[in-house]
């Protein structure tokens, strides 16, 4: 089986599942508890809270845990409309093909009377500082713009989008799931005041994530109960989870710049081969993408029975992202960069991690442009 | 799995694909905005189904959806042709997901199409309303 | 190691770890992804979801999977809220001893202009259905009560609340947390409309639960995003989680009325030895109390300390929920039920499980007594 | 481990604890209804602070406190035991958790209230003003 739907989610990793095991069994006190027991599991709690704010370059009173990507996305930008709203301000900029974490809270606060700027990604699938720059009013209480992009996988200013907001003194979100583990992040130097991330984006367990809250910015629970995450995020924590997404986080990022330089070759031969293939065409900027992604449009055929051909062939890949699967419409972001709606359809999402070989992309270069011929043969809209 | 094993059998091995090259009737449903277009080419001598085609496409139940539905016609009379139902295209796929029935319509839609192409073409008087409105926002 | 703390959580069970390791591992697919690795967790899950229906008599898509209970209770009661206040009632009836997940619900409710009645209950720990049927007016948009306390393990006469809200058409939900895989549960016979529960109190993972809620009843989604959990609840799921609940809660279903005899008697010893320490009391009723809890106030002496004490002589006890240990206020829950300030101080919960032995009742009804003497005697408080 | 090792030592170990007998000055804080009470016990000789005992309803932290209050002030002089602070308690403790912290606060108010009660009793002369209002409500 060739696994290339590393966006979509990655393998648990070794390592990750060594560190959880003994959450698992032995280690199972609750870290609330004052015993040894419980201790232990608060212990290993504020260890994962110094690892991952160690790979983001913050402060572990900094981290909140959370169950995963949609809830820290969620949670940064209530507590941030909350904010702006006691001050009066209801004006909120993000982009046209942010995740639906991102745009369905954005569309649940229009409807409580926030406005919503929607910044255009263009063809390149980036926004530019110049953008974020205009749109910014006295009213506007959050700036929230991606890392890095789930199914094209450009990678936004972020630096330069960061400082313009602390100039401008707005609160700045940025949406890193997919960037975390993949990306080097500096919070400090990037001036972002939130950052999402999920465990299960860079080889750790699904269903937990992190909210990283520059200090002195006040955060509103989403989940209210117990005292645990300061208040700020109450629930029994999933130790085990919290303790292989940590363990996970740092094997990435200590091996950042080597599975980079590995997995973006891979990524290059690949949009190379795919690009031989006629009316294809790559969806997204060339040079800012995310090491492993590899995101085409191929014209006269639909991307599902794609997919399962290629499933046959044993190669796992995507096609828009996997989790609006359930969904006729095509996917947001291939719109928002202009693709038109049948072409949209026929989309092909690969994305790469480290455990990839080059024989992998060899077998996926041989047997893609063959599922294409096939389908489009089969296509009326495909002239022969 | 998402799709039966009688689904991903008629995938995998779609009946009847490809074009006539004389057809007697054409039926062309859906549009590629939504992702699906079904196009149905049919032979028909003395008021039955000689041969029939198919062109797809769409997704994986789209493709199974019309072989499926050119198998059901495939040598029936056009009386039994009219009486295909996309119930019938879904339960002899052993059935499909709730958000891919649609598929089944558009294998229907695309039949009747075909059917009212083939009467219009030889001048077959029939009965404007047994061929409902051919609507892409119908299924959704 | 005794550990008699099963409210605040529990060991994962074997049954339960060995189900989760495959989607640790090689199962490792996204539920939305088409291929067959993302299919074979979708199977899971549909497997899973299926369990826990079975075991509180619903069906399937009556289950919702959350990230625990406090979501759950989040969620049931902001969702019925919403509906509420669409139809114009904005009243709510809770009880005064619930937990912070549905309180602090509550209060954030409150603020948004709802009137929250918190019924008494009593020094026994339970409400009667009489006092639900005098609060609800045609304002009540929503009944929840708890199935068992959390503290002081007392039931709650759910089945006859259930009917008196249906009969006046009032929502209900219960938080049956401290009560799934502990009691016999019939979510259509008790008439329950909502009800939340959390993998690790019945030997399932942290960082899971699921919400039932009746066909036909309208859910608002907590956390918005991607289309998982029939678009009621974003993010990817946490399958290994997931099904490891799943595992847990139907071994324990399986083994109910055997556990409950072997619990309840050990309970009941417990229970008989600690009655000897003069000037402590049980906390709630003898009789309508979970298999499991002890929960005693002791005169003159204060809680930490005891748990401190009992933690040297290899003893995991509670005083007072864990969730709130971060805390200085003594337990709302003994408040709740008329104990004074300074005796709330001193209370000690004991929690045990199908795995605690007689022999560890002995050593506990050895152990404690010293301790209290011990403190007793460093204490000014008390008159020796 | 919420707390040092140090912290486990006194409570594990307590110092001092107990009553004496004719006391030269006995003060007592907190109380019960907020889940604390500290009561020290001295025996003054010539200034200095020849014995002391305690007594403490509370948690770790408080008992611990207490512990480390009596042995630093157990033969000091008065002046000595009038600069004694919480913080050099909690130090002493190497640390206390921030929410735990008020423990110390007390153990230094119980040190000085028996330390005024002392100065009553024997009418001697001090500067009321040194002796803060022992105040529950102060430390949370
Ligand atoms: C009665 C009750 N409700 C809700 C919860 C919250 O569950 P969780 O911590 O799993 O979110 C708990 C336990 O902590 C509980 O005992
Ligand atoms: C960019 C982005 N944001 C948010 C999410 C949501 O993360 P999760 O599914 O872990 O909640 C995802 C992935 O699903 C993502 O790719
Ligand atoms: S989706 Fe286009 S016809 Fe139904
Ligand atoms: S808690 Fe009572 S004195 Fe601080």
């Amino acid at each position: 089986m060739i696994y290339a739907d590393n966006a979509a989610t990655t393998k648990l990793s070794g390592t990750a599942l060594n560190a959880m095991l003994p959450y698992l069994r032995e280690a199972y006190g609750n870290p609330s508890s004052l015993y040894s027991l419980g201790q232990q599991a608060a212990e290993a709690l504020a260890e994962a809270r110094q690892t991952v704010a160690d790979c983001l370059h913050c402060r572990p009173e900094e981290i909140y845990f959370t169950s995963g990507g949609s809830e820290a996305d969620n949670q940064a930008i209530l507590s941030a409309a909350r904010r702006g709203k006691a001050r009066g301000k209801t004006h909120i900029i993000s982009t046209s093909f942010e995740h639906h974490a991102v745009l369905h809270t954005l569309q649940k606060l229009e409807k409580e009377g926030f406005t919503v700027t929607l910044l255009d990604v263009h063809e390149t699938g980036r926004v530019t500082p110049q953008q974020v720059a205009e749109a910014i009013t006295d009213d506007t209480c959050l700036v929230t713009i991606m890392y890095a992009n789930n199914e094209i996988g450009t990678i936004q200013p972020i630096a330069d989008i960061g400082r313009l907001c602390r100039e401008r003194n707005v609160l700045f979100h940025t949406d890193a799931v997919q960037a975390a583990g993949h990306l080097e992040i500096d919070v400090g130097r990037e001036n972002i005041d939130m950052l999402s991330l999920s465990g299960h984006k860079f080889h750790g367990p699904k269903g937990v994530g992190a909210l990283y809250v520059r200090k002195g910015i006040p955060l509103t629970p989403l989940i209210e109960g117990g005292a645990q995450e300061r208040r700020k995020r109450a629930g029994t924590e999933n130790v085990a989870g919290i303790v292989g997404m940590a363990a996970a986080l740092k094997e990435a990022c200590d091996h950042l710049p080597e599975h980079t330089a590995k997995v973006s070759a891979l990524r290059d031969k690949l949009i190379a081969g795919l690009d031989a293939i006629p009316h294809g065409a790559l969806n997204g900027d060339r040079n800012h993408r995310l090491p492993g992604n590899v995101s085409f449009c191929f014209e006269g055929i639909e991307g599902e029975s794609m997919l399962l051909l290629l499933d046959d062939r044993g190669i796992c890949a995507s096609s828009g992202s996997a989790c609006t699967s359930g969904s006729l419409d095509p996917s947001h972001v291939l719109l928002a960069i202009g693709r038109p709606h049948e072409v949209a359809h026929g989309s092909l999402r690969l994305s790469l991690c480290e455990e990839n070989t080059e024989q992998e992309v060899d077998v996926m270069l041989r047997e893609i442009p063959q599922v294409i011929d096939y389908l489009r043969n089969m296509s009326p809209v495909w002239r022969k | 799995m998402l799709y039966s094993e009688k689904v991903m059998d008629h995938f995998r091995h779609p009946r009847n694909v490809g074009i006539l090259e004389h057809p007697d009737g054409v039926g062309e449903v859906g549009n590629a905005k939504c992702g699906d277009i079904m196009k149905i080419y049919l032979k028909i001598d003395q008021d039955t189904v000689s041969d029939v085609k198919f062109e797809t496409f769409g997704c994986g139940s789209a493709i199974a959806s019309s072989s499926m539905a050119t198998e059901m016609i495939k040598g029936k009379s056009l009386d039994e042709v009219m009486d295909l139902t996309n119930k019938a295209v879904a339960e002899a796929l052993d059935g499909l997901p709730a958000h891919k029935l649609h598929c089944s319509v558009l294998a229907e839609e695309a039949v009747k199409a075909a059917l009212k192409d083939y009467y219009d073409r030889h001048n077959i008087a029939y009965d404007p309303k047994q061929f409902s409105s051919i609507d892409c926002e119908g299924c959704h």
